[in-house]
């Protein structure tokens, strides 16, 4: 085989007092896909962003092509070929779609021809099988078409090394089909691909070689064509995983908690209807874009509805805020951490309290202190929640466990109705597991839960009941127990 | 009809046509409001702020800030009148390159702190409105310049036209400041390093991932920031001759009024130059005109100009934001609704 | 494993930002002490407090309004507005225990308008302040047009200018009080912690059920009616009342604030930082005042060290780099 | 009464404290205190200090109450910060440090042991109002004010005492139409002065009581090539004005020097502060190169003492160039 484009050898990088790599070598070949899978907080992000020259190593060497290498910055890992898209979006909100691909590239002329630009844009996207406007502003796209721009804009760059962390966790089937396509064409072209996901089926559709990490530590690369998926997760996780997820019996109970009835907002959904039981777990599944997002933001009051009713109980209510949701025992976790979700210079203690606060006070508004790390030292023992501690600020966590925090967050609040949006998005595959227990746990206890997913798989293993909505309408509903991967997709792309 | 015109320029739009109703109202309760005077008195008392403020919008929209900038034109003003006065031999075009290099000495102690160790620039830049001012102080001794130290061409650049239409007059000191706005306004949207300073104020982890050089950037901003107040700084002294250690007090929070007015985002990322002229001349504008009103008394003029800027940006916010909600409503369909969520931003 | 037991709080205070600051104080009244005769007196004690009484108790109302993500540069034309309201209304013939009621009042409603066209309209508070700066000023200007307005009754003029507790004046223990208040309530209560969410990501607060409008208004209601009771102290202290009140101490304020570790951005910083940040300011003042440095040279050496102490973690960095250690966790 | 003389060689700590550092007024009358200072043989201290123009009122009142604590003897100041300085100023004579103001008085006097008044205020609303009447000419016509700021005590109580002595018939034909403020910067000065031409199409003169507005208004006017139409007056420094005294757009104005009040302060204050004074009306005393001086009741101020040093010269194009050398 030839010489690896890039190697890395020995590397270290730790973060005050968490080591982050410990001692990790891996090398990428020219013409090869790799995988690199690992549990949450395992350092696959920190491992690429030391690769591209984010975090400085503690110890260890880089090389491309045999020789060693420093990167400055980013920019200099881009020039010397090596780009990443990784696992946070990173899009500039204020710039149009084709700047946001265009702006860090170094061999454009300096002066600006708009109309070329936005062509090439174009191409690019197309591409990748998506129709996306480039002269929108980056704010007013979604979160999946925020994650496409940015893998535009890593595939317009002449890569010799491009990194994807987690690229297919926001993006619709339809869009990981085309962004495989794309990754073999780069293969192709002898391109070294590093990707990283947690879905084990993609790993074993696309890969050559898959590198599995544990606590920071490298445990084993070989061909994906000599592993099982067992095997994998074995090494994973370092335990077995076999049997996690199997359909459980329903537990839906008579009383219906929650129930729409056309429901609609204009521009975005319209006619809505569908009812949530007591200790039942409902599935909002379609394609991303569908508005189920938007159906959700409703129900918890950020954009109301403008149209139609919703009975909590039985009785019929008006949800114009959070507030109002909350008093009401409607929880929703959104699908989007960083904005949404977490402030991540708080500490895991206060994110996880904060819906909760009125529990936590005393005379005069004073927060029991103690009683609020108490649970949430308690939420972190149970959701597996890896962090130094509660007080440290949620933005150190790695992606999973801030998952993780805000999961936590809102069971604090112990709701009636729980509203989940992408709740496993960028979890790996054990704190998955974890995850859809607590759900049945929860619905075991009563609680309503209505799951948006994209993760058909999850789907299916998790619904008693699968709602499927399309272009904001609801296109139909299955049991979950007869629910299959091309039943559920026919409807959501609208084939029939 | 509006679904064609860039955002910016929408916004530019708005801004003139506010800025067009001020006018339009003055001129309904001023007798004689309207005349060539009305243009020359405010042209060329925007031309310094005009300038201060162009720069001051490269600043803030890296998502920075630069409170500096009112000692460094009295820093600029005051130093190069002295060399004047022991110089007076030096050519015009070498004192204004002098102006603009001391100015951008002082940017490039702002950028530095910034740029390199990560300091937030709105306390670096309080810190060195103090100590810019302090080291006018002190060198001063209390001597101010005076027009009669200046040699002739300097008061005399500030009165020379260049056009005149009947009783419209064009100082040049008005288009040396239109043309360094004109090429801000290119730079910004035509090149790519003009760009780059949008990049980081939307969005400074995403800039440092994509691997943007925003140090550089940032640096740069304040550079330029220094220099075009160190230009103004000429001029001022040009303008006005006589320099006392006050000269200058104030503009920090004059610029950056007119940038924010002007439309640029205070949080960085947006903002056109053109509109920081309009601002800038909406406010010099009000301010003016105030003195004029009858009705409005020299004690009233502070309370309604402050209200009226106030309302001038109200009625600039409200209608920006009803007609892109129109469009957005227009554009929507497959696209995605207005975020339910976040002030601030339009 | 997070750090427990008295030790590992100490040294990880001392680590901290509020830590560097305390030994900052130290050393500054150690050499004032050393350097000059005059500064451990009990008169010049309280001068240092009682000279910018008023800046100090906006301070502490500033620190929320900063950690909120917001900014109010109008306090100290509301301060002015709310001196010129009371030596007018009194002028008037309105009794001086009635005209304070009114003047608490006009504070408020300066707060509330403020918070009306942030929270309501939407509106970048750096622009409404900056807007009010002028407004609250020029209001101030109608009211008392180019006169000065004394002669208050005694009580109020003693509540400003004589000692109420033993050598401490009224102003000093409206301090300590509101220190106290503002200490419990940004970090001890659920108000505090939804003051810093918002401040973090207002979009988080609002997503997790913070009230987020009703927040912010109460910040900037609570910054005009702290400005207008600073405002009436320096009324009393100084017993007179002329349209430039307070004039240009709104930069001072912030300057305060921010030395004392609290983010422009929001989200971060403490009221023991801003306690600390105060003593530092008014013992360096204090000092160099006594050793007869003029105030441009006062201000210069306060900008310098405004740039140091934001320095201070790149200068740990460097140290941290040069032993060895990892990045420091931003 | 016999004429009181200064003991030299005596220790005497002094502060001058000028409204602020930085401009050339405060600067000359250092130089008149210093001269004095060496001239008395004082083997105390002088020290001439003052805030920044930002902070000038609560500066003042910090370094009156500095001074306080470190036991000065005497502070000279001239006052920015109207009565608010009152309480400081009592403290310090409570706590052995006199406070004589020089150039601004207190307006209340509390707190004043006296004040060294450059000329006589009500007189200087006489001499603006004739340089006015004299300027604008017998047929009459309008003119404005352009002060410093809306709170400078002493500009206020110039203007008033203007307005006090046009009530004479003999001005009856000059109008006063507008007083408005250049904060005693130049640009807003500047603009001001032009705002006031376009407000007021008859305007004929603009009367500056101010050294930054004199010279600012005289340079719009030049500028704009309206010296023909609207004059400049007021109070202003002949280095400063000596080519628009030459070239018309001022044909005159007044001043006071300096230097010499700055001398004469300092004398008055050694005096006090050695004990050869006791601050009471009718005193006379002997300051030096400019003669004796009688301390009487302030005229402007009820129960306020004061020293007089007036009278100031007016200045046209025949003198100016001589004083500003
Ligand atoms: N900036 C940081 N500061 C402190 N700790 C960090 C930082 N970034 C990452 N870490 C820590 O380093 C470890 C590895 O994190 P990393 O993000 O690399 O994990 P990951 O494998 O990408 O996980 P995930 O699958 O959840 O994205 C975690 O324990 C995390 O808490
Ligand atoms: N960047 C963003 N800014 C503001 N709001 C957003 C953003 N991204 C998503 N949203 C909100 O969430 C909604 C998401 O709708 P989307 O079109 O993604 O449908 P969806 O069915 O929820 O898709 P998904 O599968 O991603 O959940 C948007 O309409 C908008 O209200
Ligand atoms: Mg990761
Ligand atoms: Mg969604």
């Amino acid at each position: 085989m030839a010489e690896p484009v890039l190697e890395m050898r020995g590397v270290s990088k730790s973060f005050g007092a968490t080591d982050a790599l410990k001692d990790v070598s891996l090398s990428l070949m020219a013409g090869e896909i790799h995988a690199l899978v690992g549990e949450n907080g395992a350092g696959k992000s920190t491992l690429i962003k030391a690769m591209t020259g984010i975090h400085r190593p503690s110890a260890g060497t880089i090389l491309m092509d045999g020789r060693e290498v420093a990167f400055r910055d980013s920019g200099a890992a881009q020039q010397a070929g090596v780009a990443a898209i990784y696992q946070e979006p990173m899009v500039f909100p204020d710039l149009s779609v084709a700047e946001n691909i265009f702006i860090s590239h170094r061999d454009r002329p300096q002066l600006i021809d708009w109309g070329r630009m936005n062509e090439e844009a174009a191409e690019i996207i197309a591409r990748l099988g998506v129709r996306l406007d480039p002269r929108r502003a980056a704010s007013e796209l979604t979160l999946a078409e925020q994650q496409t721009v940015e893998i535009a804009r890593a595939i317009s760059l002449k890569v010799r090394v491009l990194i994807m962390d987690e690229p297919s966790a926001s993006l619709s089937d339809h869009e990981v089909r085309r962004l495989f396509g794309i990754a073999r064409a780069l293969r192709d072209a002898g391109v070294a691909v590093l990707y990283i996901s947690h879905r084990l089926e993609e790993i074993f559709a696309l890969s050559d070689r898959v590198t599995v990490m544990r606590d920071g530590r490298h445990i084993s690369t070989r061909p994906t064509a000599e592993t099982t998926q067992a095997g994998l997760i074995a090494e994973m996780v370092g335990r077995d995983m076999a049997g996690r997820f199997a359909r459980m019996p329903g537990q839906a109970r008579e009383e219906v908690m929650l129930r729409v009835a056309g429901l609609g907002r204009a521009g975005a959904f319209a006619d809505i209807s569908f009812e949530v039981r007591a200790g039942e777990i409902v599935c909002l599944s379609g394609l991303v874009g569908a508005r189920r997002t938007d159906v959700a933001l409703a129900l918890f009051g950020i954009a109301p509805a403008d149209a139609g009713r919703i009975e909590l109980a039985g009785q019929a209510v008006r949800i114009a805020s959070p507030k109002d949701a909350m008093r009401l025992g409607i929880a929703y976790v959104s699908e989007d951490r960083r904005r949404l979700g977490l402030a991540l210079g708080e500490s895991i203690a206060a994110n996880i309290t904060l819906p909760a606060l009125p529990r936590y006070t005393g005379a005069l508004g004073r927060i029991d202190r103690l009683r609020e790390l108490a649970d949430a030292e308690g939420f972190a023992r149970r959701l597996n929640i890896r962090a130094p501690g509660v007080t440290v600020p949620a933005g150190t966590l790695s992606g999973g466990n801030q998952q993780k925090v805000m999961l936590a967050k809102w069971l604090n609040m112990a709701p009636k109705v729980l509203i989940v949006d992408e709740p496993t998005r960028g979890i790996d595959i054990g704190a998955k597991a974890e995850v859809h227990a607590l759900m049945r746990a929860l619905a075991g206890q009563g609680v309503a839960i209505l799951v948006i997913s994209s993760d058909l798989p999850e789907v299916l293993s998790l619904a008693d009941r699968v709602l499927v909505m399309r272009e904001g309408r609801l296109a139909g509903e299955f049991p979950g127990e007869t629910a299959t991967d091309e039943a559920v997709m026919r409807l959501a792309v609208g084939a029939v | 009809m509006f679904d064609r015109i860039p955002a910016q320029t929408l916004r530019l739009l708005i801004l003139l046509a506010v800025f067009a109703g001020v006018v339009l109202f003055f001129a309904a309760v001023i007798d004689g409001y309207l005349n060539a005077r009305l243009f020359n008195r405010i042209s060329t008392s925007v031309a310094i702020i005009a300038l201060i403020a162009t720069g001051q919008a490269f600043v803030v929209l890296t998502r920075n800030i630069d409170l500096s900038v009112g000692s460094v034109v009295g820093c600029v003003a005051y130093f190069v009148g002295g060399l004047l006065a022991l110089w007076p031999g030096m050519p015009p075009l070498a004192v204004a390159l002098l102006a603009v290099l001391i100015g951008a000495g002082f940017g490039a102690v702002n950028g530095f702190l910034v740029a390199r160790f990560g300091l937030p620039s709105i306390i670096v830049t309080l810190a060195t409105l103090a100590i810019f001012r302090s080291i006018l102080v002190q060198s001063s001794d209390g001597a101010s310049i005076t027009t009669d130290s200046l040699p002739a061409w300097v008061p005399g650049f500030a009165q020379a036209n260049a056009f005149t239409l009947g009783e419209l007059q064009l100082r040049w000191m008005v288009v040396v400041t239109l043309v360094v706005v004109l090429a801000a306004h290119l730079f910004l949207t035509r090149l790519r390093a003009g760009r780059r300073f949008f990049a980081i104020g939307s969005n400074p982890d995403a800039a440092r991932f994509a691997g943007i050089d925003a140090a550089r950037t940032v640096f740069l901003a304040f550079v330029i920031s220094g220099a075009l107040a160190g230009l103004a700084g000429f001029m001022f002294l040009s303008r006005f001759g006589n320099i006392t250690v006050v000269a200058g007090l104030g503009f920090e929070l004059k610029s950056v009024g007119a940038v924010v007015v002007g439309g640029v985002n205070i949080f960085g990322g947006s903002g056109n130059v053109i509109g920081v002229l309009v601002g800038a001349a909406l406010i010099d504008l009000i301010d003016t005109s105030l003195v004029r009103w009858e009705l409005v008394s020299e004690f009233w003029r502070e309370a309604v100009l402050g209200l009226l800027i106030l309302a001038a940006v109200v009625a600039d916010a409200l209608l920006s934001r009803r007609l892109m909600a129109r469009r957005r409503r227009a554009a929507a369909g497959a696209a995605a609704a207005a975020p339910a969520i976040g002030e601030g931003r339009t | 494993m997070s750090e427990r037991g008295l030790a590992g709080r100490l040294r990880a205070q001392l680590a901290s930002w509020e830590g560097f600051l305390l030994l900052v104080v130290v050393l500054l009244v150690a050499l004032n002490a050393v350097a000059t005769p005059y500064f451990l007196t009990v008169q010049n004690q309280i001068n240092l407090f009682q000279l910018s009484i008023e800046k100090i108790i906006v301070a502490l109302v500033m620190t929320f309004v900063i950690i909120n993500g917001e900014i109010d540069l109008s306090v100290a034309s509301v301060m002015g507005l709310a001196a010129c309201a009371f030596g007018w209304l009194f002028q008037q013939g309105m009794p001086a225990g009635l005209a304070v009621a009114v003047v608490l009042g006009i504070g408020i409603l300066c707060g509330a308008f403020n918070a009306f066209f942030v929270v309501a309209v939407g509106l970048p508070s750096l622009v409404v302040t900056l807007a009010t700066l002028i407004a609250f000023r020029g209001m101030a200007r109608i009211l008392v047009e180019d006169r000065g307005i004394g002669g208050f009754p005694d009580w109020f003029n003693r509540l400003g200018q004589q000692p109420l507790v033993g050598p401490f004046p009224m102003a000093l223990l409206v301090f300590a009080v509101l220190a106290a208040v503002a200490f419990f309530v940004l970090q001890r209560t659920a108000f505090g912690r939804r003051v810093y969410f918002i401040g973090l990501s207002r979009e988080v607060a609002a997503f997790s059920g913070v009230d987020v409008g009703r927040v912010k208004a109460a910040v900037f209601v609570a910054s005009g009616l702290v400005a207008a009771l600073a405002g009436l102290l320096y009324a009393a202290r100084v017993g007179s009342v002329r349209g430039d009140v307070a004039l240009g101490f709104e930069l001072d304020i912030i300057t305060i604030v921010l030395l004392g570790g609290v983010s422009i951005f929001g989200g971060v910083g403490t009221v023991t930082g801003t306690l600390l940040s105060i003593l530092i300011v008014l013992n360096l003042r204090n000092g160099m005042a006594l050793a007869n440095i003029t105030g441009h040279i006062q201000t210069g050496v306060l900008g310098v060290l405004l740039i140091l102490s934001v320095m201070v973690p790149t200068i740990r960095g460097w140290a941290a780099r040069l032993f060895g250690g990892g990045e420091a966790v931003r | 009464a016999d004429t009181i003389m200064a003991e030299k060689g005596k220790a005497v700590n002094m502060v001058l404290l000028p409204k602020f550092l930085g401009i050339l007024p405060f600067d000359q009358a250092n130089r008149g205190a210093e001269e004095a200072h060496k001239e008395l043989g004082n083997t105390g201290t002088l020290l001439y200090t003052g805030p920044t123009p930002e902070n000038s009122v609560a500066g003042q009142i910090e370094i009156l109450t500095t001074a306080t604590s470190q036991g000065q003897n005497v502070v000279m100041l001239s006052n920015n910060a109207g009565d608010q300085i009152a309480p400081a100023a009592e403290a310090a004579q409570a706590a052995g440090t006199k406070v004589v103001t020089w150039d601004s008085p207190i307006p209340s006097g509390k707190g004043e042991s006296l004040f060294v008044a450059q000329v006589d205020f009500g007189s200087i609303g006489t001499v603006m109002a004739d340089m006015a009447l004299s300027i604008i000419g017998p047929d009459g016509g309008e003119f404005a004010v352009l002060s410093a700021t809306p709170d400078a005590a002493n500009q206020n109580a110039w203007i008033a005492a203007m307005v006090e002595a046009l009530k004479d018939p003999k001005y009856a034909k000059i109008k006063l139409v507008d007083t408005v403020y250049g904060d005693d910067q130049s640009e807003v000065s500047y603009n001001r002065a032009l705002a006031l031409v376009d407000k007021y199409p008859d305007l004929k003169l603009i009367m500056a009581p101010t050294t930054v507005g004199i010279q600012a208004a005289a340079k719009a006017m030049q500028d704009e090539g309206l010296c023909d139409k609207v004059k400049v007056s007021g109070l202003g420094l002949p280095a400063e004005m000596v080519s628009y005294t030459l070239n018309g757009c001022a044909p005159e104005f007044a001043l006071w020097s300096f230097v010499d009040l700055g001398y004469l302060t300092y004398y008055t204050s050694y005096l006090l502060a050695t004990g050869a004074l006791k601050g009471e009306v009718g005193e006379t005393f002997n300051a030096g190169r400019m003669g004796d001086f009688t301390i009487e009741e302030d005229p402007g101020r009820a129960g306020a003492k004061r020293v007089l040093m007036g009278p100031f010269t007016v200045y046209t194009k025949d003198n100016v160039e001589a004083a500003a050398k």
